[in-house]
């Protein structure tokens, strides 16, 4: 059987397979159905520094291949994540875990995350600068480099584990984000996060969605996925993570190809809760199919 | 909750677009009357969420609307076809509260769930009133199936055509220990306001995943945040905060 | 039955179906098929100064709910079409047509469109500043508003027919390129254009398309364009002719809430010949259904 | 060209991965040997174009090679269940210019459409040869079917393990009038060099639609651009032009 492990900033992972934040909870719902100490690592729920609720319902719109979203960042915020969610965490994950941090300021990262650093249990810090549905927030600080590389520089300068910046698709050039973050310091980017996206009930004639738009997400985006995940792997030295549509083992060996050090699952989990335990059990069979006997040989393969 | 593979044994028309569905496989996740499942559909992204309407350690059976393409592909299934569902979800209705003569309120397909609720009350020994809502004559079912379990039942339509005009709140009995009740949710705030006793209702709401993964169903309550398909769909009425 | 006429820049169309730039030839193919007088119109296959062979082979690929294409503008140049083309489409075709027009400078675009604005059955203009297949062409003029405004002047100063712009999703803010191009003096905006996507195949661990990357279509890309639709509509004030990924009669009025005047069909074309046809026949069951008794009266109605 | 619905007749393997295909629908658009099809697949995009290898009034045959998901789920399908395609795609060969002893010489799943081009060849009172060319025994197929024709039938090994070892081009008969041919592209060349007459070589190529509109096979000629699935795919020996 060929050898899955692959090294991300640092840290072995036994596989390349991370469920994606925002689709994983902090883990509990799904170490109910399978030990999920067989995954690579997980990201968890988008953590703010003040506790919040998110957007009104309905948050979710199905679409072709894919899904909507705007649930908004609802978490408990750090202090509660921290005390309450961390712990219980551990119970069932003994891996470093990757905690995902948003914030509505250069500060409110920092904040969050010089907190998030100092628990033994998180291995890699993904600052999500992307959210799609939080007004003001999130997503400006992900479509301008300069306003990129300063939450990665707040952040870098109070942490000191691995640093993740993750990235918006909903840019002109992704590429120049990219290096503005590996420049400031980032250790590893992470993309994509969701599309903007929206659906229209033909009944009501209103948006599904109460906030209107949403983040896109699904099997519908992984060719915009692969190719930002291509550009970026091919303009920076840090690792990058992929995702967008993954829900296969053939998916995660493409992204890898493209130049993705480790693959984030998302959606699929949310149809499918044992995708991620299910693609891991059947990465040997399609890396012997495609001759492949270490995965991190192909990191970057298609170049 | 447990992801597993069912098989048709029956999907026949209730109504014009009302069909009940029969499928046989592993019910052992399911543990009390209001949970609903989440049902696969080839090419479809989202499972489409559905309440049980009865179950035992072999079968589950749903009654479901046709309002869209996916329930139009369920209505076109033949017996051993095959599902993909998730079950076991959500919390369900707690019978310890009911006393001696609950009354469980129903509208359009908010029926189904309380079906198996009726039995499990009878069971206990309750004296059980049933109170079923719809639009008009054409499209009421069940009605015979809960006089069946032995259940004092009554029928509202809005436009008269059968049973008492009204709603279901035109019906409520004068008197009863408790209220169950499950519908759209101007039905609920009706109850809400009507009923004069603790309650329990059941809540709607589009769903990514329907196990709690995506807080995609969240809703406020004086008792906190929820998730509707986790901490729900079934909420007691003194936790219930309207909203706007 | 209801009515589905609408007015686009001052031209009355039968039904707002329209047939994709690149998906509908000259329309021969099509006419051997149906009488594609029933369409609204169609937008012919995107011309340019010269005549081009395009980009090499492999250049297509299959994707979820989508393909990818990098044709790269083959056609036979501006005085071809308008000597062999043109002639031909008039034998099958009696309605105004939409000219597609790309170039790799603005001094192309006018030529080109200057030619074609002199043709009788020429109804629109429609100018692509969003081809993403050409190398240091078409998208770059799509991807800045001074540069999609530039591009808009020159064409309107030398023709007299509605021009109408067409726009590249790939962007941060599609609306500011909108705005740009309506302050140039564009009569229309449709959008939008494919999305860059890529593939990699897994045997040769290459790109699947010669040139790498290429336009991503279809339905996985409703939801983007649906929602670009909406933002640009809702920031003009001329007309949007809205496409990505449509291909049923719902998807139409979808598009029309949205903010839609007419809407284009695309890929789907390529995989049933006959779908405009069939969503323009199916139009008015799925205007009864959803009570709709005129289709110029929805547009815009989502707002 | 036409769109219409073929069920199937039969499915079979002829060998580990590669399936026969007997359809029944209407043909009237398929208009010469060396056409194709295109096939719509559930839950596909794309259609997959596929060589016809015979046809009469009623009956279309294709053999295909499982190589992906969707050659998979064709593979899966039982007689009965149905197909939208495409027929009468492309231009197919030209019988006038044969001679009076073609050979014909096929390549893997390169070889189907050479057999309904053999039978209207013989059809003619033309004396046929043909070679089929494999990588191993195990992959060979139809060898007896063309025989049953009356073809000279002639099978070469990349392996040696059956027939000549080598390829189609090491057995190519002493005289001939004529050539046809279809296989992967390196055997295209060196046929193109190993023959010493005139011919015909089908050309694969990803496709968009397979009707011409897309432009997304297209490919350089001598006389010209051409669209693999409008003016191909078979081409003149002289008119081609080989790419680096």
């Amino acid at each position: 059987m060929g050898s899955l492990s692959v090294n991300l900033c640092g840290i072995e992972l036994d596989n390349p397979v991370i469920p994606a934040s925002g689709t994983f909870g902090y883990g509990y719902e799904y170490a109910e159905l399978y030990d999920i100490n067989e995954l690579g690592t997980f990201s968890f729920k988008g953590t703010t520094k003040d506790p919040r609720f998110g957007n009104s319902t309905p948050r979710i719109a199905e679409c072709t291949s894919g899904m909507i979203n705007a649930v908004g960042l609802q978490n408990p915020g750090v202090e509660k994540v921290i005390s309450e969610e961390l712990p219980k965490l551990k119970s069932c994950f003994y891996k470093p875990v990757m905690a995902n941090v948003s914030g509505f300021s250069v500060d409110d990262y920092a904040y969050t995350c010089r907190l998030l650093d100092e628990q033994e249990q998180v291995g890699w810090l993904e600052v999500n600068v992307s959210c799609p549905n939080v007004h003001g927030g999130g997503m400006s600080f992900g479509t301008q480099p300069e306003a990129a590389a300063a939450v990665t520089r707040a952040v870098k300068a109070v942490t000191t584990k691995p640093v993740i910046i993750k990235l918006s698709p909903n840019v002109t050039d992704i590429v120049s984000i990219a290096k503005a973050c590996e420049d400031a310091g980032a250790d590893g980017i992470s993309l994509i996060n969701t599309m903007l996206g929206m659906r229209i009930d033909l009944r009501t004639r209103k948006p599904v969605i109460a906030n209107k738009m949403g983040g896109f997400s699904g099997p519908a985006i992984f060719p915009v996925a692969l190719r930002m995940v291509y550009q970026v792997a091919n303009a920076v030295q840090i690792p990058v993570v992929g995702m967008g549509g993954v829900s296969s083992a053939e998916d995660v060996i493409e992204m890898m190809l493209a130049g993705a050090t480790a693959v984030e699952v998302g959606a699929a989990n949310l149809v499918n809760p044992y995708i991620c335990r299910d693609i891991i059990r059947d990465l040997p069979r399609v890396m012997e199919k495609y001759r492949i006997s270490a995965l991190k040989d192909i990191i970057g393969g298609a170049n | 909750m447990k992801q597993s593979l069912f098989s048709i044994v029956s999907n026949t028309p209730l109504t014009d677009n009302v069909y009940k569905m029969i499928l046989s496989g592993d019910t052992s996740a399911i543990t009390a009357p209001g949970q609903f499942v989440n049902i696969q559909l080839s090419g479809k992204f989202l499972r489409r969420p559905i309440s049980v309407c009865d179950y035992d350690g072999e079968t589950l059976t749903i009654i479901y609307k046709v309002v869209g393409k996916g329930t139009e592909q369920m209505a076109a299934m033949a017996p051993g076809e095959t599902l993909d569902i998730l079950t076991g979800l959500g919390n369900g209705y707690a019978l310890a509260p009911a006393g001696d003569r609950p009354v469980l309120l129903g509208g359009g397909v908010g029926v189904p769930p309380l079906y198996h609720l009726a039995k499990r009350l009878l069971a206990l020994g309750k004296e059980v009133t049933v109170v079923l809502g719809f639009n008009t004559a054409s499209e009421i079912f069940y009605e015979q199936e809960f006089q069946a379990l032995g259940c004092k039942t009554f029928v509202t339509t809005v436009d008269g055509s059968y049973g008492k005009k009204g709603f279901v709140t035109d019906a409520l009995p004068e008197k009863y220990t408790y209220f169950y009740t499950c519908g759209p949710e101007p039905m609920l705030k009706a109850v809400y306001r009507a009923t004069n006793t603790s309650g329990q209702m059941s809540f709607e709401q589009r769903m990514g995943c329907g196990f709690g993964a995506c807080m995609g169903c969240s809703c406020k309550t004086l008792t906190g945040s929820k998730r509707i398909c986790k901490e729900g769909p079934v909420m007691r009425k003194e936790e219930i905060l309207w909203e706007a």
